[in-house]
């Protein structure tokens, strides 16, 4: 009987203890997330269905998204985000689209009309250029997102393979 | 002689040269020309001329100021334009004049700027063609006590450097002090291997016929790759450089002898450089020689011109130790080609596992452990091949040389060292988009919160007590009718 | 001194927990494919299995076996792990969460890990002092890092082998550990277990 | 253009020459039974390659060329007792080829060294058959006909059941104490001597480098002259330490394989320090009489994490 009161006493010691821990190491925000935010590629091409990179990043630390879901990433995307989170290596979803060398938009600065629609979508400010006046791409910064090219009412953006960087 | 300290590692090898011959044979002239447009470290040079100009031997063809330029061997015709990534060039049609650009009186060292240097096409004739420009604009922040002329040819066959000191050590001479002057430093020392007697004597005359005070000769050990650029400053100073370390934090400016030639040449008479020696040899080469050849001279027309008429050769560029094969036959001679090497495709003998003997480690001028970085790369473990110092790999090949099991060991770091390269351009690349991105969301959010507070303000405003209300209501309505007939006549402009 | 010395020795090589009394064998292959969380892994165990083994010695000594309730051992050392355990998984989480998350499930299954409660209930027959308790549970986790690096780093190098297609993965690891208890029995004799 | 000076079995070859003093030194000391060794572990070495390359639907001798296989199965007969049933060098061998080599992939791939495998699994397994040493060729008397009777129905009393090592061994366990050992006597230090002489041609063929036989040495060396001056009477000098068992063949033959050994020059030191230290605390302290077989595999088990250490520094 004493002994089991004790049991009992012991167990409610140890709640107790457990309580005050995790008061005490309370997690605020996941850090974990900025680690997935750099593996991912920051194109912010939304291809993943989450509108940039980070929101991604934060649905994956929260176990809400697949890890294949990447297509700028590529397969060392996935190898890398299946390590960092211990989870299996998988092909990647070509709903979300297909791993292809980097690319570039370029603006036929012919036929833009200087509308900015495809400047507010650009997710890393990468074009320049005011309302009737020719838009340019700055192509150090561009991810090829292709997110310009929807928005373009007269579709006068391509995209071309990037030069990359030569070895 | 003076002697010198060795590096360490290393491979003794047979130096097996070419014979020189006077005078210098001269490739016959060819009706096509494609003068390369890119140098190595990734620049390009842009065109300034159109199909169907007519420039003249020596006239600018594209680049200058920022770029290294490129210029045309012959006079004739631009025949095409080439900007394609990897085979960038432009094609001359040749009229078989020979006409030339003007000569110009000599230039003093002082009265030079970099874009000079620039202009006159200069690059790295020992096979690693960095811009000779950018390496001493380098050098002109560094201030370097001495200036090294390379002309330590390790690589077995290449005879180039011992053919241009035959021919024309008086340029070479001039060369190097004008350079010496321009960059500032106290002295210059022309190294050789201690196994080319020739050169060295014939040096050794041209210079007592001289009044170069400031220049000296000296030679290295003839152990491979005497010739890279940190194993010979190891060997000349006596202290290797550390990873990461440059010639020129130590004040040595090294430059290669072929360079110091084009550079002699140019400041003597405004000749930019459009053609170099080239050593033509391997086992379907019938008579290995060392030739002129202007720059952009197809690769065919030499294999032609020694006589090899075997089928199924392999064709490459460099030495037997870092020679890479060419791709195709239509390459054209570049300004980094030292050596065309025309072999029978001979069946290679297959590698074998890596029992990690060491020899690798031995051999490694480096110090790296070549064993450990194959096996890192082998399981593509990129970031465990850059702990083990995988950029440090100067890629000489020594490796290679005393694998047992025969392992492409250099290959396969080639390839690692510019996944790795590739790697990093990502990883910086995805910081910048990530930061711009960042940047972006922060002022779409501010924009964001600015617009409620906004309409707080007014919603506030409005709720304050009813007759504000109601006056406020009234402003409103008038705003409307305003906006209204705004609306009417300038449209949608505003949101 | 020499005693001190003895104990460490013969609870972290002589009887490694791992390759000699095959304990925890479940996060020894499970959580050593690389080295930098294997170490984390040991480095978590270390801390739950000393505390433990004193937690559990105190609980015994002082409270079990005066109230002659040495039956609810086991139930109570279970309840001891647990929140040890919890605490520490609390702790990592706040401190190294790529850590927390490397570990992902073999964190909270320390709780399950057999060496842990092997070694509580161990350190009970063999010591008689809490200062010897903490020591035993210590050093037979010490023996468990050492091996679970060892190995972790093994098995890195194994990986880019040209294992035989019917070994790869998991069986040749397993055949990797029998080796490596083939090593270890070089130890017996060498300190009284 | 790629011709090194020497290829990989050109290497074992060497090998295979410097283990030829040892084994000629043993023959002449224990007779045919190291004989019947030195052709059957090769022969179950080869044999089990042959199958497992087989199994792998590759050329069943395509693994015999780098004569790998060949250096570790000699290795291993030369660790046998010169009599032993027949079957123990044949499945020595067979588990040191089997487990030990092919298992991870064959040449140049296994963690451990094959020889040591083969031996510490036989020495786990069959304690009595692999350790009992004749000490002198004269004092065996045994005949090519021994070999083929029985094992159990052979007169124990020829064969003097100890070495050097277990003979100390016994001798504390009961309580005596040690007697200066005549080395001279000994077939083992002879034998060691031979071992000796080709690490010496080893070395100077630069097949091996001499950091892990100096630091290994060195480390025996030490351990035993700290405890030979502390007591003199319950430990044996450093010259028997380093002269008995295995300890030479260990420190030029065995550690270092280089396989199984770490790459970067300080973690070999390390690595034959390791060691050196390990087989002093086994033979002494240990329930083996000898304990180079077991420091080899744990400091091998070691190597990978020293490398990792030592990574990057040269």
């Amino acid at each position: 009987m004493i002994a089991a009161l004790c049991f009992a006493l012991l167990c409610a010691l140890a709640g107790f203890l457990l309580w005050m821990a995790s008061r005490r190491f309370a997690v605020k925000g996941n850090p974990l997330v900025d680690e997935i935010d750099a593996i991912l590629p920051q194109t912010q091409c939304a291809q993943c269905n989450y509108p940039g990179c980070r929101p991604y990043a934060e649905a994956l630390a929260n176990g809400e998204a697949e890890i294949n879901q990447c297509p700028p990433g590529g397969e060392s995307g996935v190898r890398a985000l299946a390590e960092l989170l211990g989870r299996e290596v998988i092909p990647l979803n070509v709903e979300h689209g297909e791993a292809k060398v980097p690319h570039l938009a370029i603006i036929d600065e012919a036929v833009c009309i200087g509308c900015t629609k495809c400047i507010q979508a650009c997710p890393v400010d990468a074009i320049l250029g005011a309302a009737k006046l020719m838009h340019t791409v700055i192509a150090d910064e561009c991810t090829g997102c292709e997110l310009c090219l929807p928005p373009c009412p007269v579709d006068c953006i391509e995209m071309v393979p990037a030069t990359g960087v030569q070895p | 002689m003076k002697e010198t300290s060795v590096f360490s590692g290393g491979v003794r090898l047979e130096p097996n040269k070419v014979a020189t011959q006077l005078p210098t044979p001269q490739l016959p002239p060819q009706p096509l020309y494609a003068v390369p447009l890119n140098t190595r470290g990734g620049q390009f040079a842009e065109p300034r001329v159109q199909v169907g100009d007519a420039v003249l031997g020596g006239q600018l063809i594209a680049g200058a100021r920022s770029k290294v330029g490129a210029h045309s061997p012959v006079s004739g015709l631009v025949k095409s334009v080439q900007t394609e990534n990897n085979k960038a060039c432009i094609v001359i049609e040749a009229d078989g004049l020979q006409q030339k650009i003007p000569a110009r009186p000599p230039v003093h060292p002082a009265s030079v700027s970099i874009d000079d240097l620039r202009e006159a096409g200069l690059t790295g004739m020992g096979g690693a063609g960095f811009p000779t420009a950018d390496k001493l604009q380098a050098a002109g922040l560094n201030k370097p006590k001495m200036l090294l002329i390379n002309a330590v040819e390790c690589e077995p066959l290449i005879s180039c450097d011992a053919q241009l000191i035959a021919e024309d050590a008086k340029t070479i001479l001039f060369g190097a002090d004008w350079l010496r002057q321009f960059s500032g430093a106290y002295h210059c020392q022309i190294v050789l291997e201690d196994h080319s007697v020739d050169s060295h004597k014939i040096l050794t005359t041209a210079l007592s016929d001289s009044d170069f005070d400031a220049i000296s000769i000296s030679t290295v050990p003839t152990r491979y790759p005497a010739g890279s650029e940190r194993q010979l400053v190891h060997a000349i100073t006596g202290t290797a450089l550390l990873p990461g370390e440059r010639p020129l934090d130590k004040g040595v400016l090294v430059q290669n002898i072929g360079t110091v030639h084009a550079l002699g040449h140019w400041a003597q008479d405004g000749t930019p450089l459009t053609k170099r020696l080239v050593t033509v040899a391997g086992n379907a080469c019938p008579t290995p020689q060392t030739l002129w050849c202007p720059i952009g001279t197809p690769v065919a027309a030499l294999v032609e011109y020694v006589g090899a008429t075997e089928k199924n050769v392999d064709l490459f560029q460099g030495g037997p130790v870092m020679g890479q094969p060419l791709s195709d036959a239509t390459a054209a001679v570049s300004k980094h080609m030292q050596c065309l090497r025309i072999e029978i495709e001979a069946k290679k003998p297959e590698a074998i596992a890596c029992i990690r003997c060491g020899d690798c480690a031995e051999a490694c001028p480096e110090h790296l452990l070549p064993q450990q970085l194959h096996w890192q790369l082998q399981g593509d473990n990129l970031p465990g091949a850059q702990a083990e110092r995988l950029p440090d790999c100067i890629l000489c090949g020594c490796c290679d040389l005393v694998c047992p099991s025969l392992i492409p060991l250099s290959k396969q770091f080639a390839a690692g060292k510019s996944a790795l390269r590739l790697r990093q351009h990502t990883e910086l690349r995805a910081a910048k988009a990530k930061t711009r991105f960042d940047a972006r969301e922060l002022r779409l959010e501010e924009k964001e919160r600015e617009r409620q507070e906004r309409m707080k303000k007014r919603k506030a405003g409005t709720a304050k007590t009813d007759k504000q209300k109601a006056v406020a209501e009234a402003m409103a309505r008038a705003r409307a009718k305003r906006a209204e007939k705004a609306g009417t006549s300038k449209g949608d402009k505003d949101e | 001194m020499s005693e001190l010395a003895l104990t460490l020795l013969a609870t972290s090589l002589v009887n490694n927990v791992v390759l000699v009394q095959f304990l925890g064998l479940c996060p020894f292959v499970g959580v050593s494919k690389r080295l930098e969380t294997a170490l984390g892994m040991g480095l978590a165990t270390t801390f739950v299995l000393t505390l433990s083994s004193v937690c559990g010695y105190l609980l015994h000594t002082y409270l079990l076996a005066p109230l002659d309730a040495i039956w609810l051992r086991t139930v109570s050392f279970i309840v001891v792990i647990a929140v040890v355990v919890q605490f520490t998984e609390m702790a990592l989480r706040k401190t190294s969460p790529v850590l927390y998350n490397l570990l992902g499930i073999f964190l909270p299954l320390i709780t399950t890990n057999c060496a842990v409660l092997g070694v509580a209930l161990l350190v009970l027959q063999k010591q008689t002092s809490l200062f010897g308790a903490a020591l035993y549970g210590f050093g037979s986790a010490l023996g468990f890092t050492l091996v679970l690096v060892l190995f972790a780093a093994l098995r890195e190098r194994i990986e880019t082998s040209d294992v035989p297609a019917p070994f790869k993965g998991s069986a040749i690891a397993l055949v990797t550990a029998g080796l490596m208890s083939l090593a270890f029995m070089g130890f017996a004799g060498l300190a009284p277990v | 253009m790629n011709s090194p000076t020497r290829k990989t079995h050109q290497v074992m070859n060497e090998v295979l020459l410097a283990c030829l003093p040892a084994a000629l030194m043993s023959v002449w000391f224990y007779g045919p039974g190291i004989v019947l060794n030195l052709i059957l572990a090769p022969l179950s070495a080869l044999a089990c390659e042959a199958v497992v390359s087989t199994m792998r639907g590759r050329p069943p001798m395509s693994t015999w060329a780098d004569r790998s296989t060949l250096v570790a199965a000699i290795l291993l007969a030369l660790s046998i007792p010169p009599i032993v049933p027949l079957w123990l060098p044949v499945i020595g061998a067979a588990i040191a080829v089997v487990v030990g080599k092919q298992l991870y992939g064959g040449l140049g791939q296994n963690p451990f060294n094959p020889a040591m495998v083969g031996y510490a699994a036989l020495l786990v397994s069959f304690p009595l058959e692999t350790s009992l040493w004749p000490t002198q060729w004269s004092e065996t008397g045994l005949t090519v006909t021994d070999l083929f009777t029985d094992y159990n129905t052979l007169p124990w009393d020829a064969i003097s059941s100890a070495t050097v090592l277990d003979a100390n061994n016994t001798t504390l366990r009961a309580g005596g104490e040690l007697r200066p050992n005549d080395l001279i006597a000994q077939p083992a230090s002879w034998i060691a001597f031979a071992w000796l002489l080709g690490g010496a041609w080893l070395l100077k063929r630069s097949i091996i480098s001499w950091h892990i036989p100096a630091s290994l040495l060195l480390a025996v060396a030490f351990m035993a002259s700290v405890f030979y001056l502390v007591d003199a009477t319950r430990y044996a000098s450093p010259l028997t330490h380093v002269f008995s068992g295995a300890c030479v063949m260990g420190a030029f033959f065995i550690a270092t394989d280089p396989v199984s050994a770490p790459a970067h020059r300080r973690a070999r030191i390390v690595f034959g320090l390791g060691i050196g230290v390990l087989i002093y605390v086994i033979r002494s302290w240990g329930s083996f009489p000898d304990g180079v077989a077991f420091a080899v595999l744990l400091m091998n088990l070691a190597a990978p994490a020293l490398d990792h250490l030592y990574r990057g520094r040269s």
